[in-house]
């Protein structure tokens, strides 16, 4: 596999998108916060796949197929985590995630 | 007649033993001690027809050509290690086992009549009895012994039967602890025995008395030039035998258990202390004598080390209070003469008088000593207490036990016609025939035998005359005088014994012999010196023997603590092994190897601990541990495959 | 469309119509019923399973997307079991008071995890793998915050679910640098596409990827999330959850390395499971042995099990897929019948720490010898099946014939030394320990001493039963050609 | 059918004895059920002795009699393979005396006598099932079977620090069979040239003898340290001093008298005999430590004050010479360590036994707190000496054949070396003289030193027949070891051809 310079130029911001994600996931308290950094690593992902498969396998169609399928799961994930966050909330008014350390060792 | 039956004098005591220690606890005390005293009865009358027929008997090809022939009445494989390497329960019998036999089962039948009354009304009298079978059933065992594995198994069983019978008052401490040294001393040296066994029988694969001693030659050169620290294979070997017979019989260093074992009942003294199983070391010596022959290494060893402890333990029991040490140290002495007689002997050498003299002192010294400790124990029986101190003028109360215990002086001390004269006569002739240094050697130790014995004698019956109160000393019942007498007659006649025409090194029929009338006269001379020496200092109570004491101070006091031998092996036992090898090693394992697995189950522990904040609970931070794992993951295969 | 290929998924099938019943039950039932409904979810689980065992078909569906082989069938089979065994130990919970008004919800998400898990072992391509895991894996955080009156259960869920997005998201990531470099998401297509020197990317997916699915089975160092979700969750969660979802993982996992990595599993994976195992076996255990909370405690070993069970995938041979399977299925068994007696102890007393476990088997003897029989089994004591599982996973493991191997299962087996210790710990409170026990004497349900019952025969029977061990070589002899990658 | 060979009833009977107890409701029963299964095990293991004997008679020379096979784990050849030749027959044997034994020592066990023989038959099912086993699966299985219940055994009716005695000991021997699995394994994969005819039958294996020479330096110490650990070998004896002082009498009779025996039984039978050429290069570092086992072993004991310390360490040192004995490799040192397997599990029971009895009574095993025994029970301090003595090596009591045994036919090795290390471990029968002397002296003889102890009583009627059963093990053996050896022979005749 070569990567070009067109593919690059879609390939470096993904990985910078990820990188992002994951530097907000570990930074951020809240916890929405955390979780846009999360649609963030998941939209670098599609990203990928899409570059991919436009670029280096232009005749076929399974990476688009798995960015449709990736975008509907990071969809539903979100609602779930968000809903768990709302429980949490409700429970301690608080939706810092460093307060969720009840459990440790 | 097949003399097949002799095998009956060790199922006999061996009976006996366990019929007494099964149901002895329910029987009679009287009944329990006559069952013991008639098994020991016909036991001897078995022995002695044996050995009669033996001797005497012409249809069992005995002799062949003017050689009294090794007979292997008996045989059974008990355990066989290898083809070669068998362990037979076996009866040889020769002229020194026919002999021995006739010496222990004589002695022993004497102390089973005597314990009868000796040990009436003590607790435990059937179990004495039953080790008393044990004790005969193993010494037995040994002297009849046809390969030298089976005298390892009864040289052990005498070990221990010593043990139960020194240990018989148990109740008493020093009883217990006299019994331990005993076993002990005696085992470490029987280890030597194992070793030389071991490499005796690695490079002539055979345990075999006949085998071993019909070809000396042959055993010596088995071991094909091997060597070891610098000595030849077969030295080690015969060294380390060696060693075995000199703990059994108690020769310097390995002396010190023997005085102690006194703690045990009189009876048992003069039997197992005194006559029969301390001359097992010289029995075994004489039994590889043709081995021992050809190792001359090992003869200065044995010679020279019988002659320092004859000298030594003389020096010992001129100084001793109680009357039983001082006879444990005569008794020390005279086998050093036996042990010494042997070293000096050799088959070119005056045709090993040495041996023959060697046998016939064994043989003589077993009649009169055990007659001289039996006349202790009933002098002990009336007076209750060993010390000197506590008697002096007996000969008015017990006037049997007196001519006993002046039969058995004399006989000791080499006065003609006593029986100790003639067989002390030929070791002196050995010795001188050897170098005159160990003839004179032996004669002074033997001048110091006649004066400590005389000492012994005249503190006892004559000295003075104190105030016994109540109990007046009596003679002893009939059970313990008879003994007495017959063993005082033995003293008195078994030096007429022809003895050379049975035992000697070449198993002859003929052999001549006569008293060396120099040697002996000297001799002679040299003792009466020491009775009148003795005579001088001890007939009538006076203060001369306790200011020489006191102008001696250092040389008495160390003859008095026995050259502090005791305290020597007291201080190796408890200082340097148990202090400083055992407790180490226990602390060792205790703290080191226990301490190591210990350790590991406590790092685990602390690790477990220490490394709990990775479960920190904070998702922020399982994640991060999560990414750096996924790409340390990469990294490494990364590293190591590109 | 050719509809018949939906015949080539028949458990599925199955499985959906329970879900649909009991989704209709839940929806139409008059409330005096509602008691019935975990019965009826049992009955029809059963049955379905039952039925299932009858026809197992081989073939392909979605073009190639999907495979059933005598494997994933046997596979799925072992899941149904225990999945059942879950079933029946929850019912005395999903009635309480508290839950049974979402009890029809419980269900249901639990048939849809299994379906989810059902997709992970028959994918054959990744996309149907992701939709696998990922409807195995979301449903879970929401039962995992079932207990609403519980902080704890709500922890555990937002623990879940950010650590299971974050590791879904890096797997994909992973995915799609596979997807880069072979053009294909078939597994079979990959395969070929592997083969050779690997590259860099190559490597940095894999490493992706194995988190990923590392996570499911909570390999260390992808595993922290596992103490917390099992001490928090709802005790029946938690047994499904260390047994059900962590099998089909490990099952997914083999044929994800082998039928697709195959090709460079002694440049790459060997090592990367090679490190994996050593850290799981060997962190989980000394985690463990502090733990006072019998669910945490669970937690840990179940992670050190994990560590066990992928020295069935880094043998990459039959016999390392055959004892891969029997371990599961022995472990279900095992690690059931532990929470069984944790959760009838729960549901009388509310107490899970070992502590209170002090003296168990002077009030509690059959609860106790069962729990001893768990941990006995856990601990690879024979005759239980827990020895037979792992000697024969150590078989597999070092049949690869190389020293290294040699030296993790000797990393292995001294470990088992530990793991020991704390199973045994467990035994020491219930037995030696002296004192007033605080657990009363308990009379439980019949459902849960049903699942007690058939977790303890179980243990006993399935290892000296060989015919269980030898049905499953011979499912996986079937399906070997896909060990023809391994290099 | 399985049925019809004799040897699985040794381990259906223990099992039968399990399930009954299971049914059993008062103590009445248990004791019922627990005596009736200990004699049909001793009944067992007299006939086998003579149905062997018989065969043997007739002229039967292969290796292993009453040999029975079945397929197990198919795919991986794991067989249920049953056969035993003279040393298993004399081990099984002695094990039954033991359980017997055992049995009637525990009499009054409490608490929860039903659960304690439960363990306890457990136990020895592993036990039987190791010896009577010739495939190395179901040995291994047997093995860690007979391992467990120490810990419950010694957890819940032991004394003093059972907690951690039980605990280490159970994670030691464990430790070792850790070992020892990863040895079975690696023998399976190398126990032929033909990687599609591997076998765990350990006939096969030493048949095939297709293990590569690289392979033997590796696996033959996995295997002998495995097994090692449980034969007290020299750094991994430390479970045995703690294990036996805390464990309940039966228990420490069963272990150091059964247990430890398969630890020697497993070197000899896996290690040594699998692993010839490994065995004979590599025997000097295990010969150094087996000796250094020896004699440390025997010193540690002279100091120890607890008897059931001193007999444990005492344990260390006669099973040291076990494993000593093995790897001289020479036909009479190898008869000898089956002996000292048969006089030390004998003589170490009955210690055990009569240490149990004795502290049953004073409830201290201090030996400075104790004296006099032999005035105030004359019966027990009468077995006492009698094991004492058959430790020492007494002629006539077992111990004495076994030693000498061991020592002449390690001295018959032609290297130096080993002969010198004979001699070193020759000495050790002084030391226990040593340490034996100095327990019966301050226990049995002497005063009395404690009072209270005068009102003590002497044995009762399961006490005497529990001993006596052991004394006449003893006896038996120290005076007609040939017969003893007579049954091993064979056994060795093809060891021989294959080591030596």
């Amino acid at each position: 596999m070569k990567f070009d310079l067109t593919i690059l130029m879609y390939i470096i911001p993904s990985v910078i998108m990820f990188c992002c994600g994951v530097y907000g996931f570990i930074t951020r308290k809240n916890m929405i916060a955390i979780l846009i950094s999360l649609e963030l690593m998941l939209n670098a992902v599609d990203i990928n796949f899409v570059v991919f498969n436009r670029y280096l396998f232009p005749g076929q169609m399974e990476g688009m197929m798995f960015s449709l399928f990736a975008i509907a799961i990071a969809a539903g994930e979100t609602a779930l985590a968000i809903a768990i966050v709302i429980n949490v909330y409700r429970v301690v008014k608080n939706v810092d995630i460093r307060e969720l350390t009840k459990m440790k060792f | 007649m097949n003399l097949n039956y002799t095998i009956a004098v060790l199922i006999l005591p061996f009976l006996t033993f366990v019929f007494l220690g099964l149901v002895g606890v329910k029987m009679k005390k009287k009944a329990a001690g006559i069952v013991g005293v008639c098994s020991m009865g016909v036991t001897a009358f078995i022995a002695f027809a044996a050995a009669f027929t033996y001797f005497f008997g012409t249809d069992q090809g005995q002799v062949i050509d003017g050689v009294r022939q090794q007979l292997q009445v008996f045989d059974y494989t008990w355990m066989q290690f290898t083809k070669n390497l068998v362990i037979k329960i076996g009866v040889l019998l020769d002229p020194i086992s026919a002999m021995m036999l006739i010496v222990i089962t004589t002695v022993s039948f004497m102390v089973h009549l005597y314990s009868l009354g000796y040990m009436d009304g003590e607790k435990g009298f059937q179990r004495y009895y039953a080790f008393l079978s044990l004790f005969t059933l193993a010494m037995l065992g040994l002297v009849v012994a046809s390969n030298i594995f089976q005298m390892y198994i009864f040289w052990e069983l005498v070990g221990i039967s010593s043990y139960l019978l020194i240990g018989f008052y148990y109740t008493t401490p020093a009883a217990v602890a006299a019994a331990k040294k005993a076993f002990i001393v005696t085992r470490f040296a029987d280890l030597g025995f194992l070793i030389g066994i071991l490499i005796l029988s690695y490079y002539t694969q055979t345990f075999d008395f006949i085998t071993l001693t019909s070809n000396p030659g042959a055993v010596i050169s088995s071991a094909g030039g091997a060597t070891f620290l610098g000595c030849s294979a077969m030295a080690w070997a015969m060294t380390l035998i060696f060693i075995g017979g000199a703990g059994k019989s108690a020769m310097f260093p390995l002396h010190i258990w023997l005085p102690d074992a006194m703690e045990g009942p009189t009876p048992v003294s003069a039997l197992i202390h005194a006559a029969t199983m301390v001359v097992a070391g010289v029995y075994l010596v004489a039994r590889l004598f043709p081995i021992y022959c050809l190792e001359q290494g090992t003869m200065t060893i044995i010679t020279v080390i019988g002659a320092f402890t004859a000298f030594y333990a003389a020096a010992v029991a001129c100084t001793q209070s109680d009357i039983k040490r001082v006879l444990a140290f005569s008794t020390i002495s005279q086998i050093a003469f036996m042990m010494t007689s042997l070293g000096v002997a050799s088959q070119m050498l005056d045709n090993g008088v040495g041996y023959m003299a060697s046998m016939f002192h064994l043989f003589t010294h077993a009649m009169f000593k055990s007659l001289l400790f039996l006349c202790a124990g009933a002098i002990i029986h009336s007076v209750h207490s060993n010390e000197m101190t506590a008697m002096g003028g007996l000969r008015k109360y017990m006037p049997i036990c007196n001519w006993a215990f002046l039969f058995g002086c004399l006989a000791i001390s080499g006065i003609p016609p006593f029986s100790g004269f003639f067989s002390k006569d030929e070791i002196l002739v050995a010795a001188y025939a050897k170098s005159p240094l160990w003839g004179i050697w032996l004669a002074v130790v033997a001048g110091m035998t006649a004066f400590y014995m005389f000492r012994l004698y005249y503190k006892i019956f004559w000295w003075n005359n104190p105030d016994y109160g109540d109990h007046k000393p009596h003679e002893a019942p009939w059970t313990m005088t008879l003994p007495l007498i017959i063993l005082g007659l033995l003293a008195l006649c078994a030096g007429m014994i022809p003895f050379g025409k049975y035992v000697n090194l070449a198993r002859t029929v003929e052999y001549e012999s006569g008293i060396n009338w120099m040697v002996a006269g000297s001799s002679v001379l040299i003792a009466l010196i020491g009775i009148g020496l003795a005579t001088k200092l001890y007939l009538k109570e006076n203060p001369k023997p306790d200011r020489m004491a006191e102008k001696t101070p250092g040389l008495w006091t160390a003859a008095y603590r026995r050259f502090y031998m005791d305290e020597f092996y007291q201080y190796i036992t408890h200082h340097v092994i148990f202090a400083h090898v055992s407790t180490p090693i226990a602390w060792f394992d205790r703290h080191i190897i226990d301490g190591t697995m210990n350790m590991l189950a406590r790092v685990t522990h602390s690790t477990s601990y220490s490394i709990r904040r990775f479960q920190s609970g904070n998702i922020q931070s399982y994640v991060w541990i999560y990414l750096i794992g996924a790409l340390a993951l990469a990294t490494i295969v990364m590293l190591c495959v590109i | 469309m050719d509809y018949s290929q939906f015949l080539m998924m028949p458990q599925e099938i199955g499985l959906l119509i329970v879900f649909l019943l009991v989704f209709l039950f839940d929806t139409f039932m008059p409330k005096r019923l509602q008691t019935s409904l975990s019965y009826i979810t049992c009955v029809l689980f059963a049955v379905y399973t039952a039925v299932s065992m009858i026809c197992p078909l081989k073939g392909m569906a979605f073009a190639g997307m999907f495979e059933s082989t005598a494997a994933t069938f046997v596979m799925k089979q072992i899941l149904n079991i225990g999945m059942l065994i879950v079933l029946i130990q929850s019912i005395k919970w999903a009635n309480e008071d508290f839950t049974i008004v979402r009890r029809g919800e419980f269900y249901e998400l639990l048939l849809v995890t299994l379906f989810g898990m059902y997709l992970m072992i028959s994918a054959r391509h990744f996309l149907l793998f992701v939709i696998g895991l990922e409807s195995a894996s979301l449903p879970l955080a929401a039962l995992v915050a079932f207990d609403k009156k519980r902080y704890e259960s709500h922890e555990a869920a937002a623990k879940y679910m950010f650590t299971a997005m974050f590791s879904s998201a890096i797997f994909m990531m992973g995915l799609s640098f596979v997807y880069g470099i072979a053009g294909s998401l078939y597994f079979n297509d990959i395969a070929f596409k592997v083969a050779g020197t690997p590259s860099a990317l190559l490597i940095v997916a894999l490493a992706f990827v194995i988190s990923g699915v590392g996570f499911k089975l909570s390999l260390v160092p992808f595993h922290l999330w596992t103490a917390d979700v099992y001490q928090g969750a709802p005790t029946a969660v938690t047994s499904y959850l260390s047994v059900i979802s962590k099998g089909a993982a490990a099952y997914a996992f083999l044929i994800i390395m082998v039928q697709t990595f195959g090709a460079v599993y002694s440049q790459v994976w060997e090592w990367m499971l090679y490190a994996l195992i050593i850290l799981t076996i060997t962190l989980g255990n000394l985690f463990a042995i502090r733990q006072r909370n019998l669910k945490r405690f669970l937690a840990f070993s179940s992670i050190s099990q994990a560590g066990y069970i992928m020295l069935g995938v880094i043998a990459a041979n039959e016999i390392g897929m055959a004892s891969l399977m029997y371990y599961v299925l022995v472990y279900i068994f095992s690690n059931l019948a532990a929470f069984g007696v944790i959760s009838a102890i729960e549901n009388k007393t509310g107490r899970v720490g070992m502590d209170d476990y002090n003296g168990l088997y002077h009030t509690n003897p059959k609860l106790a010898f069962t729990m001893m029989l768990a941990m006995f089994s856990l601990g690879g004591i024979p005759p239980f099946a827990g020895f037979f599982s792992k000697f024969f996973i150590f078989m597999g493991a070092v049949k690869t014939g190389e020293v290294a191997i040699y030296i993790l299962v000797l990393i292995a087996l001294i470990n088992t030394i530990i793991s020991l210790y704390y199973y045994l710990l467990v035994v020491k409170a219930m037995f030696i320990v002296e004192g007033d026990c605080v657990v009363p004497r308990i009379k439980s349900e019949t459902s849960e001493r049903l699942g007690m019952t058939i977790c303890t025969l179980g243990i006993i029977l399935i290892g000296p039963a060989s015919c269980i061990y030898t049905f499953l070589t011979l499912v996986v002899k079937d399906g070997s050609s896909m060990f023809c990658f391994i290099q | 059918m399985i049925f019809s060979n004799i040897l699985i009833y040794f381990v259906v009977i223990p099992i039968l004895v399990l399930g009954c107890l299971f049914a059993t409701k008062n103590i009445k029963q248990v004791r019922t059920v627990v005596v009736i299964g200990a004699s049909a095990l001793m009944v067992l293991a007299l006939y086998l002795v003579y149905s062997f004997l018989q065969q043997r008679g007739a002229g039967n020379a292969s290796e292993m009699l009453f040999r029975y096979d079945a397929v197990w784990f198919k795919p991986l050849n794991i067989h249920f393979a049953l056969g035993v030749d003279g040393i298993s027959v004399v081990l099984i044997l002695l094990s039954a005396f033991i359980v017997f034994g055992g049995v009637f020592a525990s009499w009054r066990m409490d608490p929860l006598p039903k659960e304690f023989f439960l363990w306890f038959f457990l136990l020895s099912t592993g036990v039987f099932g190791f010896f009577i086993s010739i495939d190395m699966f179901t040995m291994v299985m047997f093995y860690e079977v007979a391992l467990i219940p120490m810990y419950l055994l010694i957890g819940v009716w032991g004394s003093g620090n059972k907690r951690y005695a039980a605990m280490k000991l159970t994670l030691m021997l464990m430790g070792g069979s850790a070992f020892l699995m990863l040895g079975v394994i690696g023998i399976y994969f190398h126990s032929s040239a033909d990687p599609n005819n591997l076998t765990m039958n350990i006939l096969t294996i030493a048949q095939n003898n297709a293990i590569p020479h690289s392979w033997q330096y590796f696996l033959f110490p996995m295997t002998f340290v495995g097994f090692g650990v449980l034969g007290a070998m020299f750094p991994f004896h430390t479970w045995s001093p703690d294990g036996h002082a805390a464990a309940p009498t039966a228990v420490s009779m069963l272990h150091a008298g059964v247990l430890m025996k398969l630890g020697g039984y497993g070197c000899f039978r896996i290690a040594i005999f699998l692993m010839p050429f490994a065995a004979q290069q590599l025997n000097w570092i295990f010969l150094i430590l087996t000796g250094i086992s020896v004699v440390y072993g025997a010193l540690s004991a002279c100091v120890q004050t607890d008897l059931k310390y001193i007999n444990a360490y005492s344990s260390v040192s006669h099973c040291g010479m076990v494993l000593f004995a093995l790897l001289m490799l020479t036909n009479t040192a190898v008869t000898g360590a089956v002996l000292q397997m048969l006089s030390h599990g004998l003589m170490t029971a009955l210690f055990f036994a009569l240490i149990g009895m004795i502290y049953g009574r004073t409830h201290t095993r201090d030996i400075r707190k104790m004296g006099g025994m032999m005035n105030i029970m004359p019966y027990l301090s009468v077995c006492f000496v009698i094991a004492g003595l058959a430790s020492l090596g007494l002629p006539g009591l077992s111990g004495f054949v076994a030693e000498m045994n061991i020592f002449v036919g390690s001295f018959m090795h032609p290297d130096l070396f080993h002969r010198i290390l004979t001699i070193v471990g020759t000495t050790s029968i002084v030391i226990t003289a040593v340490y034996i002397l100095r327990m019966v002296g301050k226990l049995l003889l002497g005063q009395v030193q404690d009072k209270h102890h005068l009102t003590l009583t002497d044995a009762n009627w399961y006490e005497r027949l529990s001993t006596l059963t052991l004394i006449v093990g003893i006896v038996t053996i120290g005076f007609f070891p040939s017969f003893f050896v007579e049954i091993i022979k064979n056994s060795l005749s093809f060891v021989k051809a294959l080591v030596m």
